[in-house]
């Protein structure tokens, strides 16, 4: 195993949350308003419910096969050569959204804070930083995110109470106005980006109990759905649904909501800081997960070397791909859940089908 | 990592240290010679061209046997040498000294000498050393032999209060140069033979002596084994201040933040060897180290423990505040005042623009340029003497201040946010510490004019990604926040009462942790019961 | 040596063109409000700001020049909106920044034929904040913005504290953009702003007192004065009426529950009491208005609920005796009589006069019965003048000051 | 813009490759090679007009979402 780290169970929590936290931030919510009006709160407790339920799988994986993460029991279950192919997968799944989420941070700021900075700079910043975590090894992400994590679940929190005084309850009203449809397909919608917490697995063979491993996902996803859940209402409830499914980041518009009296207002900064950290420690976990599943496909001794070029990967994808928002707001909406339901969740059951059938364990 | 520092090991010769005279090396070993007179010359062809060293020649006993006193005159104690040494040797004229060399020596030694410290020794190099450390060299006519005769002088300062660490409730006492009186005023708090002192010798030229104190059975063994490895690593010629050892032991060299903490407090030497520390006492220097070392002890001051612990809990707040303004402070203005003027209120808005009016430099100069010339007082008052010292700290405040806002130069805003950020760098306990965050300081700036706010959180994110990365003798620097240790936690921001602090830190103490009775809570009598 | 390459590389767009959003603040205007208007010909759009002059003397020197403004006024006209904005870059010195700003004014020209060129950039920019206050006027808003304020140096700020005062003495609900906006969107599309105007308040009330004084009165000659009384409705993004005061009270039972608020009236207690007629002023506490919506068969109702709790402020009937449980509950039910008149004078004026759902029934008919609700919203225009509504209002009366009974001055209703 | 990337990947190889060199791990210098080898043509194939992988991606993928969401 290339990496030496060891991590405990609540890190193993705060690293999932931060991924959720990090999308939570940017445009999801409103994609999710969009689809499911005002029952979005609704299928973020479906999608929580359905992720955990698949939680149960990549935690007995991870039981069944001890030590290993999905990329080494893709090998282990269907042999060297086409559990490598299922298996790389998962680490440029990991790439791409590492690219979503930086692309989203940089659009963002760009939008909202740095107007007139070329994006290519925000983008090549944050990627720097995070390849400059990601190096650093699981344990030093780990901590921070034992450090971030806490703060940006309490400031997401104060951030929806201070916003109260703007929010109407009524516009929450009526529910199931068009039927169970919006729901229905709002789940898988949120789902995919829920899913992205697939990274347990990565992390599974590096915890100090990794029978533990539901335990943490499941308190990071519960968390996560609280947090989107809250960003989600509170959009609808402010802005109503006509208005908060057009926003780019409905949380960054909520905290410019924020007036009290005349002296606690103009709180963008909160956000900032929230949307900045967590997308950046996310991308930076998300880097470290290709470098190691990259490494172990091929059988290298460190996966350090691979991180710098794999932001680089990722860097040129962002500048190729999305060359404006409106491309990645579409690849989010239209192309990125088929594509994350497919690796997500089919990948991982074809994969736990395949165990059961062919009756392979992991070597203790 | 690790790759990188195997490349340094290249496999070339290491080069020998370089000594004081090519010759010693041959001698070190070398036996004493039987007659004294030889080694005489020996030794004065060892110490030519040094006015400070003496020697003393005298015939003992009935056998008239010739004796040489060597020593340096200045480091060896004048009074000791005349009252103890010399009347013993001269009482030796009436007995009788068995001729046999080895024997008279074991004879003084065991019998006539009436001295504390005493060791027999027997080449050239372990008299010299005797002698370079304060003691006197005693050579016998007819042995190979020779005493160590522990007479060292103890000229030094007194125990004072310490200058660096002023405290208004609790023990003034402080460190001196001299090891010795360190050492005692440790013991003199720690009355158990569990705390161990051992011994190094580092510095070919200096011969200075290194203690590394700690407390056995609850230090973590795994830490004294890997100071006892780093010091012993050490081959160096010199080492004249705590600080040699300290840049040669240090887990990363070019981290920003000191990794090993150090004071002149022998109470906060002593709480952190009670709770599982390792103290690194060297000689000639009132600081002493203390390992391992996590970020918050350095937002400590021992006095937070001899306040009442609401009180030194708000008091330790408001540093942590005044720490993010010392290292945040004047980025933060820069970035908010020139990339997001929306974050301002509007009347401080409309202040800001009133002052900034007709300042010629953008907001990132004209903070800089006070930054610097705050730096620079600070530096000039530092050295200066006390009289001097006030001249500039008037010069800096009246002159550089308030006039250069008359003068439009800079605007008053500017000036307020660099004495708040200096104001805040001085309520930092710990001067080393604050040496790291000045520079940060002016990173956060470079980072706030560059890119702004999201700059400075960048900036941020690889400042926590540094100081999570870091360990001091394995113990990570940032605990108990990360990794998360609540038990531990009880002595970070808020300082727990004693009762509630039954556990030493788990990072330090592995074994041993408990430090006192639980349930020790004090409560009125109960009146009810007989 | 790594990682100083790669710090060099890190370092290479900053060194390349330096920083790009720099804006030092004394090269920005800030806005404090703003005004759009409609003139006629090609660049329809008029923008006017009012910026905020830095007092550079607030410093030392004393002497500074009473009655200086401390606001600057421009205008500039565009194609659009934000053409307008851009326009403005050519006349002002400074940037023109409009994250500070308070206030937006529409004037009546442009409220009248329609503001939905303007919603969308201010939707859209950065700059502009959904919590800033929009009102509308019935002048130009040039005229609101060029006009100050005897008592605040800057008039958007005096706006701003005459809104937030307001709505805590319930006389007129403050509408800020994202209201207005979400109410735009709703399922009636109709929301409102309060109305600016300038009012010559003073001229007014100087003539009736020279008609009781029967003499010309010697007074100094005023400016006319800002007030925000009334409001006004917009259906479509598209101004079709105005309340007036009362009706703008009332307003806020129906779509808000109103933090204070005051009613008057005047009171002849029954027979069996005794006491004088007279007038009582009641100050409300805590509003709370239910409307729930009832559908039976075809015709839609609508019952309106309203809570109050108040205390008595002025008690002008004379011999009265407050203490006294049955008077109280005449009070009480001669308060919810005149708020019920209230709440009915203005449900009636939506219905009939403008047309438009302006009390918010749309909404709840939606939230509760969300399938009738699809039958009738495509003509629920026409319904809506056709429903048929029911008031009852509750005032309890908690408080009665610092005194209860007022003792009588005059000898009919001494206390024996 | 692909300029700078070429200098980005310069500047890896040369900060990455030399210490893995010195050490003689050439699977990971050839793997780490590859990777930056894989960054640069896909900015090279984009300046000559070649679709990136995500482009790929979404014309497969996106008619499927497209027909499931709104």
């Amino acid at each position: 195993m290339p990496e030496k780290g060891i991590i405990n169970t609540s890190q193993c929590i705060w690293l999932l949350f931060i991924v959720i936290a990090s999308i939570a931030s940017m445009q999801i919510p409103s994609i999710l308003i969009l689809q499911a009006g005002r029952d979005a709160w609704l299928s973020v407790l479906g999608a929580w419910f359905l992720d955990v339920m698949l939680a149960i799988v990549y935690a007995y994986m991870g039981i069944r096969f001890p030590g290993e993460n999905f990329v080494q029991y893709s090998i282990t279950i269907l042999g060297k050569y086409l559990g490598r192919m299922v298996g790389i997968l998962f680490p440029l799944f990991f790439l791409l959204v590492c690219t979503i989420v930086i692309k989203g941070l940089g659009q963002v700021i760009n939008t909202a804070f740095l107007p007139r900075t070329p994006i290519d700079v925000i983008l090549i910043s944050c990627f720097f930083v995070s390849a400059l975590i990601g190096r650093k090894g699981i344990e030093v992400i780990a901590r921070m995110t034992q450090i971030l994590g806490p703060l940006y679940f309490l400031s997401i929190v104060t951030l929806c109470f201070l916003v109260i005084p703007s929010a109407h309850i009524i516009r929450l009203k009526p529910q199931f106005d068009e039927g169970v449809a919006p729901f229905i397909i709002g789940t898988p919608l949120i789902l995919v980006f829920f899913g992205v917490c697939i990274l347990m697995a990565m992390y599974i063979p590096l915890t100090n109990r990794p029978e533990n491993g539901f335990l943490a996902k499941f308190s990071a996803v519960s968390m996560g759905a609280i947090v989107v859940g809250l960003i989600t209402t509170f959009s609808v409830v402010c802005f109503g649904i006509e208005d908060a499914q057009t926003m780019y980041s409905p949380g960054l518009q909520l905290s410019r909501l924020i007036h009290y009296s005349n002296y606690l207002e103009r709180v963008e900064m909160l956000f900032l800081l929230i949307l900045v950290g967590s997308s950046i420690v996310a991308s930076s976990s998300l880097l470290w997960a290709f470098g190691l599943g990259i490494a172990q496909l091929t059988g290298l001794k460190s996966y350090q070397p691979l991180i710098y070029p794999g932001a680089l990967i990722s860097l040129v994808l962002c500048i190729v791909s999305f060359p404006s928002s409106l491309q990645h707001s579409n690849f989010i909406h239209y192309t990125y859940p088929i594509v994350a339901i497919f690796v997500q969740t089919g990948l991982e059951l074809v994969l736990f089908a395949a165990a059961l059938i062919l009756h392979k364990r992991g070597t203790v | 990592m690790k790759p990188l520092r195997t490349r340094k090991t290249k496999k070339t010769p290491e080069p020998e240290i370089s000594q004081p005279s090519a010759s010693d090396i041959e001698q070190k070993n070398m036996p004493l010679c039987s007659s004294v007179a030889e080694n005489l010359i020996t030794f004065q062809g060892i110490y030519s061209n040094c006015a400070d060293f003496d020697y003393r020649e005298l015939i003992i006993g009935q056998d008239q046997i010739p004796v040489l006193l060597l020593f340096i005159d200045g480091i060896t104690d004048e009074q000791t040498i005349n009252q103890n040494v010399l009347k013993s040797l001269m009482n030796i004229q009436c007995s009788k000294l068995d001729v046999s060399g080895s024997n008279s020596i074991e004879m003084i030694k065991n019998v006539f000498m009436e001295i504390g410290s005493i060791k027999e020794i027997s080449t050239i190099g372990e008299v010299s050393e005797a002698i370079l450390t304060g003691n006197v060299g005693l050579l016998l006519e007819g042995t190979t032999k020779a005493l160590k005769i522990g007479t060292k002088g103890s000229e030094g300062r007194i125990v004072t209060e310490p200058v660096t660490e002023g405290v208004v409730r609790g023990p003034r006492e402080g460190f001196t140069e001299s090891l010795r009186t360190n050492t005692a005023l440790l013991r003199r708090k720690i009355k158990t033979p569990s705390l161990k002192m051992e011994k190094f010798v580092l510095g070919s030229c200096t011969m200075t002596e290194v203690n590394i104190a700690y407390l056995e059975g609850t230090v973590n063994p795994k830490v004294v084994a890997e100071v006892k490895k780093r010091i012993s690593r050490i081959n160096v010629d010199s080492v004249l201040e705590s600080s040699y050892i300290e840049e040669l032991i240090e887990d990363n060299s070019f981290s920003l933040f000191p990794q090993i903490e150090h004071s002149e407090r022998p109470d906060k030497i002593a709480s952190g060897i009670l709770q599982g520390q390792v103290a690194i006492f060297t000689d000639g220097t009132p600081f002493v180290l203390l390992v391992p070392t996590m970020v918050f002890q350095f937002l400590q001051s021992s006095e937070d423990y001899y306040d009442r612990f609401i009180y030194a809990s708000s008091i330790r707040l408001v540093r942590f505040i005044f720490l993010n303004f010392a290292l945040l402070l004047p980025g933060l203005y820069i970035a908010i005042t020139t990339f997001h003027q929306e974050l301002i209120p509007t009347p401080l808005l409309v202040s800001i623009t009133a002052a900034r009016e007709g300042v010629p430099f953008p907001t990132f100069v004209e903070v800089l340029i006070m930054e610097v010339t705050f730096e620079a007082l600070r530096e000039a008052g530092i050295r200066l003497p006390k009289s001097i010292g006030q001249a500039v700290s008037i010069v800096g405040g009246l002159v550089i201040g308030d006039a250069a806002v008359q003068a439009s130069i800079v605007s008053s805003v500017t000036v307020i946010v660099v004495a708040l950020t200096g104001i805040s760098s001085f309520c930092l306990p710990s001067y080393s510490f604050g040496l790291g965050i000045r520079v940060l300081r002016f990173s956060m700036i470079f980072l706030g004019s560059t890119l702004g706010l999201f700059g400075i959180l960048l900036g941020l994110l690889v400042m926590q990604a540094h100081l999570v990365s870091l360990r001091s003798f394995g113990v990570p620097y940032f605990a108990p926040i990360a990794p998360f240790n609540l038990k531990d936690a009880k002595d970070l921001v808020m300082r727990f009462p004693w009762w509630a602090m039954g556990e030493r830190p788990r990072l330090f103490a592995k074994t041993n942790r408990r430090r006192q009775k639980f349930f020790m809570k004090p409560a009125p009598p109960d009146e009810k019961k007989p | 040596m790594r990682k100083r390459a790669l710090m060099m590389l890190f370092l290479v767009p900053f060194l390349q063109t330096g920083c790009w959003d720099t804006r030092e603040v004394d090269r920005l205007a800030s806005v404090l409000a703003f005004g759009i208007d409609r003139i006629p010909g090609n660049e329809p759009i008029l923008l006017t700001v009012q910026i905020a002059t830095p007092d550079t003397a607030k410093g030392g020197n004393k002497d500074v020049k009473a009655g200086g403004k401390a606001f600057t006024v421009m205008s500039s006209k565009g194609k659009t909106f934000s053409d307008a904005i851009h326009n403005l870059g050519s006349r002002s010195m400074r940037k023109v920044f409009f994250s500070h700003s308070k206030l937006i004014v529409l004037g009546k020209d442009l409220a009248e034929t329609g503001i939905g060129e303007i919603i969308d950039d201010l939707k859209r920019d950065r700059e502009f904040r959904r919590i800033d206050w929009i009102l509308t006027t019935d002048m130009t808003a040039k005229e609101i913005l060029e006009h100050g304020f005897s008592m605040e140096q800057i008039p958007s700020k005096g706006l701003d504290q005459i809104l937030q005062e307001s709505k805590e003495s319930g006389l007129i609900l403050p509408v800020n953009c994202n209201d207005f906006f979400v109410r735009l969107n709703g399922d009636s599309h109709v929301s409102f702003t309060p109305l600016v105007q300038l009012v010559d308040i003073d001229k007014q009330m100087t003539s009736q007192l020279e008609e009781v004084a029967g003499r010309p009165l010697e007074s100094e000659v005023k400016p006319k004065t800002l007030t925000v009384a009334k409001t006004v409705i917009y259906k479509n993004q598209q101004m079709i009426g105005e309340l007036n005061e009362n009706e703008s009270k009332a307003l806020m039972w129906l779509v808000d529950s109103p933090k204070g608020g005051f009613i008057t009236y005047t009171f002849a207690p029954e027979a069996s009491t005794n006491g004088e007629k007279g007038k009582i002023s009641l100050d409300i506490s805590d509003g709370k208005t239910i409307i729930t919506p009832q559908i039976s068969d075809n015709s839609i109702s609508i019952s309106i609920v309203c809570n109050a709790k108040a205390s008595i402020i002025e008690a002008e009937t004379v011999g009265i005796d407050i203490l006294n449980p049955m008077i109280v509950a005449q009070l009480e039910a001669k308060a919810a009589e005149t708020l019920k008149l209230q709440l009915e004078q203005i449900i009636d004026k939506a219905q009939k006069e403008l047309k438009s759902d302006c009390v918010g029934f749309a909404e709840h008919l939606h939230t509760q019965y969300p399938v009738a609700w699809k039958r009738v919203k495509n003509n629920w225009e026409d319904i809506f003048p056709t429903i048929e509504y029911h008031v009852s209002c509750e005032v309890r009366i908690l408080n009665t000051g610092m005194i209860n009974n007022t003792l009588p001055t005059n000898e009919a209703g001494g206390i024996n | 813009m692909i300029l700078l990337i070429a200098l980005a990947t310069l500047v890896i190889g040369l900060a990455e490759g030399i210490p893995l060199g010195k050490q003689g791990q050439r699977k990971e210098l050839v793997a780490m090679s590859c990777l930056l080898g894989m960054a640069f043509l896909l900015a090279a194939g984009f300046r000559i007009g070649f679709p990136s992988p995500i482009t790929l991606l979404e014309q497969l993928f996106e008619p499927i979402g497209k027909a499931i969401f709104k």
